[in-house]
């Protein structure tokens, strides 16, 4: 970790920000906005879900105008007009919202609009395939660059992005929460990136919920709080304490956020049992990871941590149980009764769930309302026996998740795609807690949520269970497995490597597992 | 946010949602306004029934249309459907392609009208389910199967009608398309009925928010457990259902099934859909836009002919109407989100 | 001004040259008779034409000319106008089965059909070997044309031997490409018969690419292009209906009604259609509009 | 992944995709050995060139067409706008409409074929760009834009030729559609060249890989800093000036410049792009696939004519393969993929 203390760069200011205002239709995101970001230097942008970042760095990069104020970059009046107005001046973005052209290759994607021309000026695709090969391999990605970016895993994909984004000339890097899928050790890469990134006087903002891994780098940060500045925050000698931020972020004091629940007596029966779980190679994606043999119990009322590197095969796991992938062996149970569940809707009539990883792709309806992305999994549960949906009764429910999630947003009418990410997320918990199963399965239940809210899903996540539903929780981010979880597998290519009880897990321990090609107690 | 603010936001944007739906409204109003300053016998009763008429055969199919669009589906087959499930109600109607050519209206030989129109609706649903399947299970696309749909009940209506027309039913079945319910002539109350019964099954229903969600995004359909599938397949049995319906009505009107009815039909209907708000591609539209986009090609076409245009200024004239009236609804939604 | 007749001329689409002819005699017609005349494309559709009628109805007008697009399916709107007391004259086709119209000016496709392959039988009395190029399935001249053609050639089967029959839809690009196949398919025929002239033009270059110039060609409809191939022996004739004589007689007809009650003379007014050949193109109508 | 693996996959995956690419070709291979079974004169040069010679036309067309769709637009003017272009060159080689009916060949009066040609190709082009502005600027899509310009550009064709044709152009022209050189039609020379070209664009240039981006996701497209609405304009320039091409060649062959030609033309060329493979949401395609998707028509037509097969039965035969082939395409990608 980039520990070293650095002296606040003297020099002037790269870019001023000056009372920016953003209004949407019936929602002020931004008002009266001010900041600034020098060369060499690491901006936090920090706040809640839906207070304004995303907002303020689209603006920056030229893909929507402000209402209102002034951006001024390297001291001259900056108003873009579109992304490649920003991109022109050294401006590059990484955006929350994945944006990969999806039937393009990775090798594609990396050179969009400028891959490299052979003689005759017409594209050099080896060549773009072997730049593309060693600028992915920059944040440790090793994949075929011929691989259509549509067969990823949302992580690669960030990844991917990332790649991209580093690869551009830039004096400006806007990152929006790139590391919000990824794991332990490709943050780690990323931030020793960003500490030479630093070195060679590039000036980085910065967006994650994750605020360890903010505190860790950040020279400053600037904390937005319903789209008006909260505060800034400077590097005292040492990094910036949590607390400090919270404060900042929420306006009181939090104490015990990642608290670790106390140990809870789980003596439920195995409710859902896993034996030789294979799965199929997807055409799709010839290059990803299948399921060679997972064994695995969870127990009514248990939360069981999955942990495990990108592509150990987890979100694999996830969509097999759910009948979302073709399973080629093995078997399933579910309350001691055999299941083989070939569609969802099979799994979620047996009284399964899944939040997929893939918000974007796999779990919203862009353009369609709350309420109906809300209730989709649910439509029995707010209809009569004609078919007819019951919507007062639906909208009760939808208010009362708002209130227990604390979800931020206008109508439900409103389209979801005006949300921001982590209320997003939110309305997609909401969905299936309606549903009410017997098991959940939620994969990177927290991606792109806010420290406040994620305390509260952790919460939710620990009274579901308490009610006796089984809960398989895959996540990317240590602290949130070891906060919430009873019992935590590893996982690596297709395999559960390692077992241990929460109380005694701890990250070294995990990362150690997560390394295993095979299960050590395994071995007969 | 206190509750106040927060019903004063969910009117602020009940009031620019209903603005916006307003958009072809208001542009066919405008139309109406010209065309009566124009002539103002253009809005006698007389031809205002005649215009609801004119827009009942293509606004049906156009209903059922919303349903594919809906689903990012599209039907090109419709013309060619609605001239094979005519070319059967007639057959059924008469008992026969034998006498073709009798006026004979004597119902003996037939079967009657209701025969005649289970006739097309089923068969027309029949089709639209075979489609649908071809789009499902073997997984080719919508365009490509009801192109393909479109040349093969062209041919195996030709087939059967052997070329020709098939015409002369009797009075009972000619009064669902030439009859009148008080001044209201009866296409245009069948078109309202089911255009009010296709609204309330795509708002208020389970089934109507599955389509909905499913044209939104199929995966996520897929993976909250909604059966795609069926639910494809459902909307070209729909399609097909009303292509169905059209072609009796149609029949019933002209008094007369013809082997060459429907030819570009597709593409009238697919615009009275599209002009409506719906969105190719899928998740986005509404009942209530198509029959305003139906509207508004109908009053365009009858006015237009009502003040005596020449043919060929009237395709020009059309076609950049057409486009201004999508503008402006663009236009307008811009505003109002602003 | 208010006082002066109006009259609907109608006819079944405007995208083939044989109805703009007519359209434009009606027009002139109108004029010299000094009527008003509102003008209707059916578009090759009934429910186009149907609606056409009734907003006419609407606005009152004094008479109707039509050709109407189908013998069946236009009768209900012709017997509504009918039944409103307005005077129809029909053009070219008549309407099955409604009483009261004032007079039909026409000549029979099927007619027209039988006069061209009687032409072509006897261009080749001993018998044949023949490619036909029929019109858009469905439509009612392709039904008829194709009828009276085999009328004449299907007693004769032994002798005229049909060995190549599609549809062109009635368009000249398709007939070349339909042509194509049949040259290659079938070698060279003796003669080819066409339903409309357009169909028999695309047949002319098929020909000529395939340097078989000495192929006998029919077209139908008379239109001044087939008669200056005619006149240049690409084309070995071509059906003349008269559809600008039929036009004129029928707007005199109907303006004449409608002005003073006068009924026509005759009711039904039928032109023998006539095959054009090199030796008698002064028949034709249009003959003055080629150079 | 040791690094043989990896190799052995990645050619593993190029075997792969070659053979999903062959989906159409198989099919089309198949229905020539079909036909040449039934009649072995089928595979004659003679009629090998008759099928280059009708399938240039609509392909010249198709070409444009794969531009439009990777961009996950349509253009449904592409008939019209044929029959506009076409009237344009027969104007200006003729050097006016007046003399519409002298068959004379002698080139006075007119500015000969480049000028026609030229005339054509860049009427077409604009009027594409046109639609493309519009499509743009006033966020109309593509869909209703096109369609407006359907009707618009026959309305204007007619409106320029008062419906009739424009006949007998001089010998230089008319050597584009019926020339040949060596033994092979000098229309089907003109679209493999022009076939190779658009290979070329699409796959070896900047420009082109900006079409599949922004066809892939617009949105992402705009964010990476490509100037979207100018790459939607400009191909919806290229099909114009196809249509313009497509029309001159078109001309040429026929002696005469039609207002009806094209009709129903945006069926038969969207159809020829989506058979080849290229998907109408935009991002996955090729001119291979295009050319194979026109020859598999081509050929399906011809040979059905060359067995003198009645045109009802063509009909549904031809829908029905149709279907068929994208299916079994469908299917061995899915098979070749596992
Ligand atoms: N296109 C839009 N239309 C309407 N409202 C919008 C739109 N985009 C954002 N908003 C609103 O603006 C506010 C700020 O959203 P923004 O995405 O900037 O939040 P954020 O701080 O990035 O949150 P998160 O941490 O969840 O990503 C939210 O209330 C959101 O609903
Ligand atoms: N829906 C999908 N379609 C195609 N391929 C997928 C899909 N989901 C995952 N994969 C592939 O499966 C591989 C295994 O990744 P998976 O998501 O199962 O692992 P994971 O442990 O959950 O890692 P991650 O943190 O990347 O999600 C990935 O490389 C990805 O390419
Ligand atoms: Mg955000
Ligand atoms: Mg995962």
């Amino acid at each position: 970790m980039p520990a070293e203390a650095l002296e606040p760069s003297q020099s002037p200011a790269l870019l001023v920000v000056e009372g920016v205002t953003k209004r949407f239709a019936g929602v002020t995101a931004l008002s009266d906005v001010s900041l600034e970001v020098r060369p060499g230097e690491i901006l936090g942008l920090l706040g809640e879900n839906g207070a304004g970042k995303s907002t303020l760095l689209k603006i920056l990069s030229g893909v929507m105008p402000p209402s209102s104020g002034r951006i001024v970059f390297d001291g001259v009046e900056f108003a873009p007009h579109n992304p490649q107005d920003a991109k022109r001046l050294g401006i590059v973005t990484i955006y929350q919202e994945l944006s990969l052209i999806p039937t393009l290759t990775v090798a594609e994607n990396i050179f969009i609009g400028r891959a490299p021309l052979g003689p005759l000026g017409l594209v050099s695709w080896r060549k773009m395939e072997e730049d593309s090969r060693a600028i992915i391999a920059r944040v440790g990605l090793d994949l075929d660059p011929e691989t259509p970016v549509s067969a990823l895993s949302v992580a690669e994909q960030q990844l991917v992005e990332i790649a991209r984004a580093l690869s551009l000339e830039s004096r400006l890097i806007i990152m929006d929460e790139p590391t919000s899928a990824l794991t332990e050790s490709e943050v780690q890469k990323l931030m020793s990136i960003m500490d030479r990134l630093r070195k060679d006087g590039v000036a980085i903002m910065f967006v994650t919920h994750r605020l360890e891994e903010a505190s860790a780098i950040c020279d400053r940060m600037t904390v937005l709080r319903d789209g008006r500045l909260a505060g800034h925050l400077d590097r005292d000698g040492g990094p910036i304490k949590l607390p400090r931020i919270i404060e900042k972020m929420v306006g009181r004091a939090a104490s015990e956020l990642y608290a670790r629940p106390t140990q809870r007596d789980v003596a439920g029966d195995v409710r859902l049992s896993v034996r030789g779980l294979r799965t199929v190679r997807d055409p799709q994606a010839p290059h990803a990871i299948v399921l060679e043999g997972v064994d695995l119990d969870l127990k009514a009322g248990e939360i069981l941590g999955v942990a495990g590197l990108v592509g150990s095969g987890r979100t694999e796991l996830a969509r097999a149980i759910f009948g979302a992938d073709r399973i080629a062996a093995g078997t399933i149970t579910l309350d001691g009764k055999p299941i083989a569940p070939e569609t969802p809707a099979d799994a979620i009539r047996l009284g399964i769930g899944l939040v997929p990883e893939d918000r974007k792709h796999q779990a919203i309806f862009a353009t369609l309302g709350i309420l109906t992305n809300f209730s989709i999994a649910a439509l029995g549960r707010y209809s009569n026996a004609a078919g007819f949906m019951t919507e007062r009764r639906e909208r009760e429910a939808l208010a009362s998740y708002r209130k227990t999630l604390s979800i931020r947003m206008a109508s439900p009418e409103q389209p979801i795609e005006g949300l921001s990410g982590g209320n997003q997320q939110k309305v997609i918990l909401a969905r299936w807690l309606a549903r009410d199963p017997k098991v959940l399965i939620v994969d990177e239940p927290t991606r792109g949520v806010d420290v406040g809210a994620k305390a509260e899903v952790h919460q939710i996540l620990v009274q579901l269970a308490e009610r006796g539903i089984a809960i398989m929780m895959i996540s990317s981010e240590l602290p949130e497995v070891l906060a919430v979880s009873d019992r935590i597998v590893t996982m690596r290519r297709g395999r559960i490597t390692g077992e241990m009880p929460g109380i005694e897990a701890t990250e070294e321990k995990l990362m150690e597992l997560m390394a295993l090609d095979q299960k050590q107690e395994a071995t007969p | 946010m206190s509750s106040t603010t927060e019903q004063a936001q969910r009117g602020g944007i009940n009031v620019a949602r209903l603005l916006m739906s307003f958009g072809p409204l208001m542009f066919l109003a405008l139309l109406i306004v010209v065309f009566t300053v124009l002539k103002p016998s253009f809005i006698d009763p007389i031809n205002i029934f005649n215009i609801m008429r004119q827009i009942s055969i293509t606004g049906l199919i156009a209903l059922g249309m919303t349903f594919v669009i809906l689903t990012a589906g599209i039907d090109l087959s419709v013309g060619s459907l609605l001239a094979f499930c005519g070319m059967v109600a007639a057959v059924v109607a008469k008992g026969g392609t034998a006498n073709t050519l009798s006026l004979s209206t004597s119902g003996t030989q037939g079967y009657g009208w209701f025969a005649a129109l289970l006739a097309a609706v089923v068969v027309g649903a029949l089709a639209g389910g075979v489609q649908g399947f071809a789009i499902t299970r073997l997984k080719v696309p919508p365009f490509v199967v009801t192109l393909g749909g479109l040349t093969v009940f062209r041919g195996l209506t030709l087939t059967i009608s052997n070329g020709g027309p098939i015409s002369g039913f009797d009075a009972s079945m000619r009064w669902f398309g030439t009859g009148l319910i008080g001044p209201v002539p009866v296409p245009a109350i069948i078109f309202a009925a089911a255009a009010i019964l296709c609204h309330i099954v795509l708002r208020y229903t389970r089934y109507g928010r599955a389509v909905y969600a499913v044209g939104g995004n199929a995966e996520a359909a897929r993976l909250s457990g909604l059966r795609v599938d069926r639910i494809l397949i459902s909307v070209y049995v729909i399609v097909g259902f009303f292509a169905g319906l059209a072609a009796f009505v149609l029949s019933a009107r002209l008094n007369s099934s013809e082997a060459v009815a429907g030819i570009g039909y597709e593409l009238t209907v697919i615009s009275a859909v599209v002009i409506g708000g719906t969105s190719l591609f899928g998740g986005i539209g509404s009942v209530g836009g198509t029959v305003v986009g139906a509207a508004l090609i109908g009053v365009l076409q009858n006015g237009l002919q009502f003040n005596n245009v020449s043919s060929y200024t009237q395709s020009i004239v059309i076609g950049l109407i057409l486009i201004l009236a999508v503008a402006f609804d663009r236009w307008l939604k811009s505003r109002v989100r602003r | 001004a208010q006082d002066k007749l109006t009259i609907l001329g109608s006819v079944p689409s405007l995208g083939f040259p044989f109805f703009v002819h007519m359209l434009n005699q009606i027009k002139a017609e109108a004029q010299a008779q000094g009527v008003n005349l509102t003008e209707s494309d059916g578009q090759n559709s009934a429910p186009k034409q149907t609606a056409d009628i009734e907003a006419a109805l609407v606005q009152k007008v004094d008479a109707i000319v039509i050709s109407p697009l189908d013998v069946n399916a236009l009768a209900p709107a012709i017997e509504q106008a009918v039944q409103a007391g307005i005077p129809v004259v029909t053009i070219d086709r008549r309407v099955d089965g409604v009483e009261g119209i004032l007079a039909h000016v026409g000549a029979d496709n099927v007619k027209g059909g039988e006069a061209e392959a009687q032409a072509m039988v006897a261009a080749f009395p001993n018998g044949a070997k023949i490619f036909h190029l029929q019109g858009q399935p469905g439509a009612g001249p392709a039904i008829d044309r194709n009828k009276g053609v085999h009328n004449v050639l299907d007693p004769l089967k032994d002798k005229y031997q049909i060995v190549f029959e599609q549809t062109a839809n009635f368009a000249r690009a398709e007939a070349l490409s339909v042509t194509e196949a049949g040259l290659a398919a079938n070698g060279k025929p003796d003669a080819i018969i066409c339903a409309n002239d357009d169909m028999a033009l695309g047949a002319v270059e098929a020909c000529a690419a395939r340097n078989f110039t000495d192929v006998k060609i029919y077209g139908f409809d008379a239109l001044p292009e087939a008669l200056v191939a005619v006149r240049d022996g690409k084309l070995a004739g071509t059906v003349e209906q008269f559809p600008g004589e039929q036009s004129r007689t029928a707007v005199q007809i109907a303006v004449a009604y409608a002005k003073d009650k006068t009924e026509p003379k005759e009711k039904l007014v039928l032109l023998t259609p006539i095959v054009i050949g090199k030796d008698n193109l002064d028949k034709a109508e249009r003959l003055g509009e080629t150079k």
